[in-house]
Formats: structure tokens, sequence, C-alpha cells
């Protein structure tokens, strides 16, 4: 299944209901959040006095130092922790719990091993029910020709690589037609070529339905590359240390990044993400990016 | 990841050995066939050290040799009081050990999912795990009318422990992620329950059974004997291997013990199978 | 943007017993002490009224709490058997000489074993199908020949409960060593050590972790195999105790006898929790910060 | 400890050839490499993962044996036709990818490990040089921790000061930093480039990662997917000493654009190879 044939697949005729939804991209918000861990005596507030506006439509990458945080970020983000103070909103609604209006992909996998690529994909709507048995069908099959893993439809996740792993939880977050999507650093493990394919691949999706996306990493060059919006993030306790438009025109293809456009940009970011690297190197412990 | 998928596709290139070629021509297994028959012939030769030598070793020399033993299973193999305690402690065996996972699992389960459960529950689990369960074989023949059902709950016990610990353990560490991800799917307890945590205890699950299993064997055998050599003792391998202690013929005693070896590991290969069946996803590793 | 002090320390931060009473004290503000005593509560409870409460028909023959706890403190027991009389803490005592021998015998067999079949292929493919022939065969199966090949009652017991923790021992201490990473090995050969170096600054400390996994279940299986080999052939100890009692029907002196099996078994394993800790600091600290 | 005198650490590989028969399916992972490192460079491996490229390190450090060729250090036979399989010694010391420091012992311990265990120093004596060596890293307070309780970066950078207390003739990293993110990578390339600045050792560096390679690297070896042989070879003119500024520099751009469709090609074999053979 090479990577071109994905292409050239977009434009097919009948695009089911996955597609169309452009119009109710949802806006994000978080306003003064602050999120701390531990006892009195060791405790550390990651977060503190966050505030940020995610506007719909658009694909916000955040960057930032290992342990600064993104994670607890995503987590409050998808409703899985909710912040000590201050509100996290989805179109100005408070957000109480997980939802398929907010969908995650996560840096490991989280496919489930007992369940073919298939299996999970078609995991949440089968639970809810909420879609008749041919029409769920059709919807699968179509995000499977999307996505490329016709042939591995009935493998198990520990038969695919990474990169397909990736595109299998791709496919299992769209079918549920969240409002956003959440990227917790995905192509993080992958070599380097999988993480081209991937990146440019997840840039086509974006550009077809554009909708609201956030995307978690500490690559630069995969952040310029991806983002409308590029939100640096300091060392812990997180804040917004600077907010850079990428104005690349759309849609993207991987030798922009060579561009002197592009090196701007990227000296402009590596100038404040050297400095928070070096000193959340000199103060860290090996606790995982919280 | 993607490492080891390269690597496969080398093998893809060249003539693949036929599995059998691959067995015979593997060293080590046949230092192991050599190691067993020395052993066999070391035993016969301390055993025989009275007769041939006029020497007895220590130990091994009251042992009889392997040749009498022989001999002794010939005897009896058509003889079907032999089989029918392979029979008796074989169904008992089950007996115990399908209940203790009837109730254990669930338990297990249950202890790992509420808190309020585990925080009532769990003490008293605790307080009695450490008593080993043939402690209570007199108190359950005190208590049970029929020295079958005695037996059968001193098997439960042994089993019920371990299963219940295996799958609370295995309960426990499933991935957050997997839980995280099905409930922004709209997964309520209900189906967290069936679709998450149950097929992500079933490796501990079956690895419990397997380990409850053994030690099944090892109580039915201890409650015969003990039990067994009361007055109704129902017979079973235990009783047969006491009664030909009793009996005076020990070669006997070494046929009851050979054979209780090979019936215990035919049931753990039997749990070990089911495993491997209800669990095709763990096949690929 | 202001840059406050990441880490707020309010006061030094406790440690040890400080630690354990800080956490118990959080601990009461939620409800887990609370039900746990009414889960302790509710097994005695009914264990009362089944037997001494409502004297339900199966049930009388078996003695309750009230009686077993009366015996078990009364200064001059009836049936000889109580906190007080000697012949229960030689009981004990004896118990544990055996234990202490037994597992002392096992694991100097059985660790060195384990770690020399894990060293050389050879030695491992030799001993190993032995080894796993003989595991199936269940202890007590051992019962009539240990008695032939021993003479008295003591050895018997003895090599019963170290036979069941030998194969316990060598089994987690091989799987130990097969679960070095074989990367150890390189960097060790790297830097130059010699074979004798590898076995002490590889082999032994990195296979720690599952031989002491294996000494707790061993502790546990010597225990198992103890009381049966009491109860069938023993003179002394807690098993010929129970057992002794259940012949001439002084059922107060069994359950106080598998009680105190139980927490003597309990107090057992957790020493040889202990001594692991204490052997691997490593590997605490490191479970720390996973905050384990 | 700097070794100025960088006149040694010089490796030539000459036509190395590499069968394995994992289960008698002999397969070809090194086909006829030829390459010339001089001393005190830092040659740079490039190429897709499962090429080959560390059967070529496993050979030089002497972890396996190679089929075919000779491998030369300072001119002595590493290993050949006659010698197979090269000894393992500690001129030759290599850092692994998911790091091998000892986890029972401090990291004052695991450095202190070589010296006192080739005889070379006494225990005192190793364990003070050790302590002295990681304060110079930057990484002096943590000595006495494990390596369980310090960052992947600070575990990273030890294991080069372990490397390095036994003054090596080479350095052979095998992607040590794949398993970090970037920002932590940024920290440990120029940790390394300092480390290099002052001892000059050869080093001998695996990556996927063109980028990496170009900034840390004299010689950029672009390796083609399986069996492995040389594709391309880039010499980065590049001044040292060099810092994380270079990578936004027109001369670094232009060197990656250069050598970016040769990688591009190689790997893109590489994966489609491994996508056809799960499918």
């Amino acid at each position: 299944m090479q990577q071109s044939d994905i292409k050239n697949k977009n434009n097919s005729a009948d695009i089911p209901s996955a597609e169309k939804s452009t119009e109710n991209s949802a806006s994000l918000e978080l306003r003064n959040v602050c999120r701390g861990f531990g006892d009195e005596w060791n405790r550390e507030e990651v977060i503190s006095d966050f505030s940020l506006s995610i506007n719909p439509g658009e694909l916000t990458v955040l960057v930032g130092p290992s342990g600064c945080g993104k994670t607890t970020l995503v987590n409050m983000l998808a409703g899985f922790d909710k912040p000590d103070t201050g509100q996290v909103l989805l179109n100005e609604k408070l957000i109480t719990g997980p939802g398929m209006d907010r969908m995650v992909v996560f840096q490991e996998t989280a496919l489930m091993p007992w369940l073919t690529a298939y299996q999970n994909v078609v995991f949440g709507p089968k639970i809810r029910n909420d879609l008749p048995a041919r029409e769920l069908k059709k919807k699968a099959d179509y995000l499977f020709e999307k996505v490329g893993l016709v042939e591995f439809k009935d493998k198990y996740p520990i038969q695919l690589s990474g990169g397909m792993q990736r595109r299998a939880e791709l496919a299992r977050a769209m079918i549920n037609d969240p409002l956003v999507m959440i990227m917790d650093e995905p192509f993080r493990g992958l070599d380097a070529m999988s993480r081209e394919l991937m990146q440019e691949f997840f840039v086509r999706l974006f550009e077809e339905n554009r909708r609201t996306n956030i995307f978690v990493t500490s690559e630069i060059d995969e952040a310029i590359f991806l983002a409308d919006r590029l939100i640096v993030l300091s060392n812990r306790p997180t804040s917004v240390r600077k907010i850079i438009d990428i104005k690349l025109p759309r849609p993207r293809q991987l030798n922009v990044l060579s561009s002197t456009e592009a090196y701007k940009y990227k000296r402009d970011a590596m100038e404040l993400l050297h400095e928070e690297a070096l000193r959340n190197f000199k103060r860290s412990t090996p606790k995982a990016d919280s | 990841m993607t490492d080891a998928v390269q690597s496969k596709s080398i093998s893809s290139v060249s003539k693949k050995k036929s599995k059998l070629e691959k067995m015979l021509t593997n060293k080590s297994l046949w230092r192991g066939v050599v190691a067993l028959i020395g052993a066999v012939i070391f035993w016969e030769v301390c055993s025989q050290s009275k007769v041939w030598f006029g020497v007895e070793i220590p130990w091994i020399g009251k042992v009889p040799p392997p040749t009498e033993v022989i001999a002794a299973w010939q005897k009896i193999f058509y003889y079907t009081g032999y089989w029918e305690s392979w029979y008796l402690s074989t169904g008992r065996v089950f007996a115990g050990f399908i209940i203790a996972m009837i109730i254990g699992i669930p338990f297990g389960l249950l202890l790992a999912v509420n808190r309020y459960f585990r925080d009532v529950f769990f003490p008293p689990f605790e307080i009695l795990r450490p008593i080993p369960p043939l402690a209570w074989v007199p108190a359950s023949i005190i208590f049970w009318p029929t020295t079958e059902m005695s037996i059968a709950f001193v098997t439960f016990l042994g089993a019920f422990f371990t299963i219940v610990i295996n799958v609370l353990g295995g309960a426990r560490n499933i991935d957050v992620q997997y839980l995280r991800a099905a409930q922004s799917m709209g997964a309520n307890q209900w189906d967290l329950f069936w679709k998450v945590i149950l097929p992500g205890t079933l490796p501990s699950i079956w690895t419990g059974a397997a380990v409850g299993m053994g030690i099944t064997w090892e109580v039915v055998l201890a409650s015969e004997m003990i039990s067994g050599g009361g007055q109704q003792g129902g017979g079973g391998l235990g009783f047969f291997i006491w009664s030909s202690y009793m009996g005076g013929t020990v070669a006997q005693v070494i046929v009851g013990m050979i054979s209780i070896g090979i019936a215990g590991y035919l049931s753990s290969s039997f749990i070990r199978y089911l495993g491997v069946i209800t669990m095709p996803w763990r096949r690929l590793f | 943007m202001n840059q406050k002090n990441s880490t707020v320390n309010i006061q030094e931060a406790p440690t040890g017993l400080a630690l354990k009473i800080y956490y118990w004290r959080k601990s009461l503000k939620t409800l887990t002490p609370y039900l746990m005593l009414i889960g302790v509560a509710l097994w005695l409870g009914t264990y009362y009224l089944l037997v001494e409460g409502w004297e339900l028909p199966r049930f009388n023959k078996l003695p309750g709490p009230v009686e077993v706890i009366t015996e078990w403190t009364n200064p001059d027991p009836d049936w000889g058997i109580s906190m007080f009389s000697p012949i229960y803490y030689e009981h004990i005592i004896i118990s544990c000489r055996r234990i202490l021998i037994a597992f002392t015998i096992a694991t100097c067999l059985g660790v060195p074993l384990g770690l020399f079949m894990g060293w050389s292929k050879t030695f491992r493919d030799y001993t190993f199908p032995i080894l796993e022939v003989l595991r199936p065969i269940p202890i007590l199966a051992w019962v009539p020949l240990a008695i032939l090949m021993f003479s008295g009652f003591e050895t018997p017991v003895i090599y019963l409960a170290t036979l069941a923790s030998l194969f316990v021992t060598t089994l987690n201490t091989l799987l130990g060593v097969d679960s070095i990473d074989e990367e150890y090995f390189r960097a060790a050969k790297c830097l130059g050590s010699k074979p004798h170096h590898v076995f002490w600054h590889i082999v032994v400390p990195g296979s720690l972790p599952f031989i002491f996994t294996g000494l707790q279940i061993s502790i546990g299986v010597a225990w198992f195999s103890l009381v049966a080999a009491e109860m069938v052939s023993g003179e002394f100890g807690l098993g010929y105790m129970i057992m002794d009692s259940y012949m001439n029907i002084t059922y107060v002196t069994m359950v106080i006898g598998m009680l105190t099996l139980g927490f003597v078994g309990w107090v057992s394993s957790a020493l040889v929790r202990l001594a692991g800790d204490r052997m691997m600091q490593w590997r605490v600290r490191a479970l720390a910060l996973e905050g384990r | 400890m700097a070794n100025q005198n960088n006149s040694r650490g010089a490796i030539s590989i000459r036509n190395v050839t590499k069968i394995y028969d994992p289960d008698g399916v002999n397969v070809m992972a090194v086909d006829d490499c030829s390459l010339e490192i001089s001393a005190g460079e830092v040659c740079m491996i490039v190429g897709p993962s499962g090429c080959g490229k560390t059967t070529l390190l496993n050979a030089i450090a002497g972890f396996h044996s190679i089929t075919e060729g000779e491998i030369y250090l300072d001119g002595q036979l590493l290993c050949g036709p006659s010698k197979p399989k090269a000894e393992q010694g500690a001129d030759r010391m290599v850092v692994f990818q998911h790091g091998a420091l000892f986890p029972w012992k401090t990291l004052g311990e695991n450095v202190a490990y070589g010296p006192i265990v080739q005889g070379v120093m006494s225990k005192a004596e190793a364990h003070e040089k050790a302590e002295h060596m990681l304060a110079e890293a930057g990484i002096g307070d943590v000595a006495h921790k494990y390596p369980g309780e310090v960052s992947s970066g600070m575990a990273r950078r030890s294991e080069i000061v372990r490397a390095l207390i036994n003054d090596p003739k080479v350095l052979l990293l095998d992607e040590p930093y794949r398993a970090m993110d970037a920002l932590t990578k940024s920290i440990m390339h120029e940790s390394l480039l300092e480390v290099y600045d002052k001892t000059k050792v050869t080093i001998f560096f695996i990556t996927h990662d063109l980028e990496e390679a170009i900034f840390l690297g004299d010689k950029v070896v672009v390796m083609t997917t399986r069996p492995a042989t040389l594709k391309k070879t880039v010499d980065v003119k590049i001044p040292r000493p060099r810092d994380y500024q270079t990578l936004t520099t027109e001369e670094f751009r232009v060197l990656v654009e250069e050598t970016k469709e040769a990688v591009h090609e190689e790997a893109k074999k590489a994966f489609d190879a491994g996508e056809r053979e799960l499918a």
C-alpha cells in the first residue's frame, strides 16, 4: 500500500459524513488553570495561572522541554484530569470528563492488544451503537482505505509496525467524528522515515477537514511543519513563552522545511527552547513528563 | 518496533530449515536426553550396589531400582483399581479447581475494580492467606459430612488464594491508557469492565490458574494421604501411595509418585493449552 | 512572565517514621481504615454467630472465636496449650527451627545451582531436564521415600521442606540470570572484566530481584510442606500439634495451631522481604520514585 | 586526561562482509564495505533502521565475528580471516542505545568499575578519579545516586564518562540519543562536542537522524538499506567548536539539502520492504 496511493484516494466522490463536519469545529479555552502534584513538603505546581485560547479550525502545536507539563495540559483538555483552580472550556462549556467530542491519540499506542485493528476502530460506535451495522461497516472501510491499512484490517496491534499502529489509532479517533483532535507526541517512538511519512499524512488529513487540532511535540521541525499557530511553552510551572504564527503556505510539503522562512521560525523557537531545556536539565529529576 | 520488523524480512530471503530438522540438530536437546538416561543409570547402580558390590550407599541405597519399579508398574498396569485412583484424584482436583475459579475470578476482579469492596474484604482475605491449606484438613474433616467434600474444600482453598492474588494483580496493572481511550469513546462502567478490564486481565487469570492447578494436586495428594488413611477412604493416587507404603511394596510407591507427576504435568499443560486458545493475540509474541 | 520558584517547600520533608505517621494520619481522613475494621469485624462476627451464636448443626462442632481466645490467653489452659504453656512455644520453636534449616539448605544449594545453570549453557543443558522431570511430583509423594531413606523423625520432615523450596529457589534464580539484559554482559566485557568479575559484578546482583521473589515463594512452599510432613510423620511441631489435637478431639488447640501457623508464616515471609529490600537498595529507591 | 596526541584511534575497514546464519537461513547484513576513519575523527554512520550499521559496530567492538574482509585499529589487525572475532577491550568502548549502566551500582561505582576491574588503578584512586571526571562533566553531585534515580540525560552522560575514564582509542556510539526527546538531545549533543573538543578521541557514531549526523560529525557516511554498503560520503567542513546556533546556519542547511535525498531514498526502500513484509 504505497504512501502515494493514499493521496489520490482522498478525492474519491462519495465522502461519508465523517468529512463534512467542517462547520462544527470547536474552540477550546484554558482560563488561568493551576495544577500541582505531591504532598505539602514536595508540592510542585506543574501548571500555574496558565491561559490559552485555541481557535476553531486551526492546527495549534504546543512545543516545550520534557517534563514541562505538556501531558498534564493534554489530560485536562481531554477530561482525564481536573485543574486545581481555573477552567477548561469547550465552546464556552466547562469540560467535566472524557467524551467523544475530544479524541486523544497517546504517545504509546492505546490500541487494545486483544482486538484486531478493525475491532479497535469500530470499538467506539459499537459500544454506543449509535450507527446501524451496515453504515458503520461502510464508514470503517472508508477510513481504513484512507489510512492505507486495508490489508491489515484483521491483524492484531502486535503485528503492525509503529507507523501503522498510529494510523489505526487515527482512524479509531476519526470514526467518532470528534469536534477536537488532541495528539500527545504521537510520532515520538517512530524512526525518522515513518515519522516524516506520518507527518505528511497527518497534515493532508487536517487540511482536508480543518478540524480543531492540538498537537503536542518536543521536535521543533515537526512543530513548524504542522502548525498554523506555534505555542512555545516554558519550564515548570508551565506558561506561554511565545506564540508564533506560522505563515507557511498550505497544503504543506515536506520540502517547505528547508525554505529560509522556515529556518527563521526555527531559529526564533530554538532560541527560547534551548534556554528552557538547559534550565530544565540542570534541575531535572527522572519524573516522567507529567 | 520497526527494527524487529526489518530483521524478520532478513529470514524470508533464503531457505527455511524445517522445524523437525531444527529440533534434531539442537545440541541441548541431545544433552538433555543423555542427562536423563545417565540419571536413571546412576539410580540403578546405586540401588543395586548392595547386591552387585556388597556395599550399601546411604540414602539412595534403600530406594528400589528402576527395573524393579517398571516390573511393579507392569504388574498393576492392568489392575483396574490403579486407573480408578487416577480417575478419583483427577476428579477431586478438577472439582476443587473449578469451584476456586468460579468464586476466585469474580472475587479478584471485584477486589480490583471496587475500592470499597477491597477495603472491606481484603483484610480478612489477607489474614487467612498465610495459613497453609493443609492446616485446614482436620478442621474441614470435622466440618464437612463426607471425606469427599472435605478434600474438595481444602483443594478449593489451595487454589482460591493463588487465583485471587493473580487476578487482583493482573487487573490492577492494566495500562490506564486503555481505560482512558475507552472512556473517551463513551464506554460506561459496565463496558469498561467487560470490554477492557476482563480481557486485559485474561493473561494473569491463566497464570493464576496454572499455578493454582499445581497447588491443587499437592493438596489432593496430601488430603488423600491424611484422611484417606482413615475409614471409608475413597482411594485416589494419594491413598494408593500410602497404602502401597503401608503394604510394604516400596516399588509401587514410586510408581504412584511417577503417575501423580505425570497427572500433574498433563493437567497443567491442559490449562496452558486453554490459555493459548482463548488468547489468540498472545500467540504472536 | 514571572518565573516563580517551581518547588514550594513549606517545611522540611519528613522521612522514615514521620513519613509513615503523616500518611497514616492522611488516610484517617479517608474511609479506608474504617472499612477495614468493618471487614474484620464482619468476618469475626459471622464466625462467632455461626458457631457460638446460633450453633447451626454443622458448625457447632467447631470452636468459636470467644472459646479460642479465652483458651489462648488462659494462664492454665484446659487442654495444655495456651500463650503461657511452654509446650506451645516448644512446638513453635521446633517448627521454626526446621523451617530455618530447610530454608538455609535450600538457599545455599538452590541459589548457586541456579546461578551456574544460568551462567554456563552446558551445565544447564545437563541439569535442567532432571529438575523439570522431578518438579511436577508433589512434595507429599516423597513422604514414604523420605521416611524410608532417613531414619528418625527430624530428617525426613526437613528433607521434604528443603526439597520443596529447592525447586522454587533454583528455578527463580535461573529466571533471574536469564532476565539480565545482554548489553550488561557486553558493557562489562568491554570494560575489560574477566569472567569472575562478570559473575560477581553482573550475574549475582543482576539476578537478585528474581532470587528474592523466589525466596518469598520458597518460604511459603517450605511451610506448606513442613505442615504436611509434620501431620503425617512428625513428632513435634505445629503440624503435629494440629493433627494431635484433631485425633484427641481437643479442637480449640487445633484452631490455635492454625492461627499461629498463619502468623508465623506471615512473619517469616515479611523477614525475607525485609532482607530483600536491604540488599537491593537500588531497586527500592528506583521503585520509590515511581511512587510505589 | 586529555590525550592531545590524536595519533591513535585510526580505524580501517577493508571489504568487510557479514553473513548471518539464524537457524539455517543465511542472510547478508554487510556487503563488501570499506571505510577509512582517521585518528581523532568523528565519523557518523547514517542509514535506515535495521540496515546492518550495528553489525559493523559489533564487529569493531568484538561482539560478533565477520565473514570476510579485515578491520585494523592503528595498524594492528582487529579481526580478519585468521581471527574472525576481535577481542573485546577497553580501547574500543561502546555506549548502547538503551544505556547499559549497571542499575545496582551507583554512578560513581559504574564509572570506577573499568579501571578497578582492569587492575589499572586501586579502588580508592578509581573512585576519586570517577568523582573528579563526573564533576568535570557537570554531574558531580549525582555520583552517589543510582542510575534509576537520575534523568536519562544524566545517565547517558555518566555512561560516556564511564567510557572515557579508560582513555579509549575509539568511542563506539549506537544511536545513543534515539530514545530522548529533541530538546534533551540538543543538550546531549553539546556535552558530546565539549567532551570531543577536550579529548579528541575517535568517535564512530550510528544514527538514523541526518541532522544529528551533520551537526556532530567531521565525516558523514550514508549506508544503503540491507545489505549495508557505502552509498555516499560527505565531508562536513563546519569549523569547531560548534554550538546549537550552527543548526540554523546557511552552510548547515545546504549540507542537509545535499544529503537528504540520498538518505530519504534508502529509508523509503527499507520502509516499503518492511511494510511488504508485514502484509
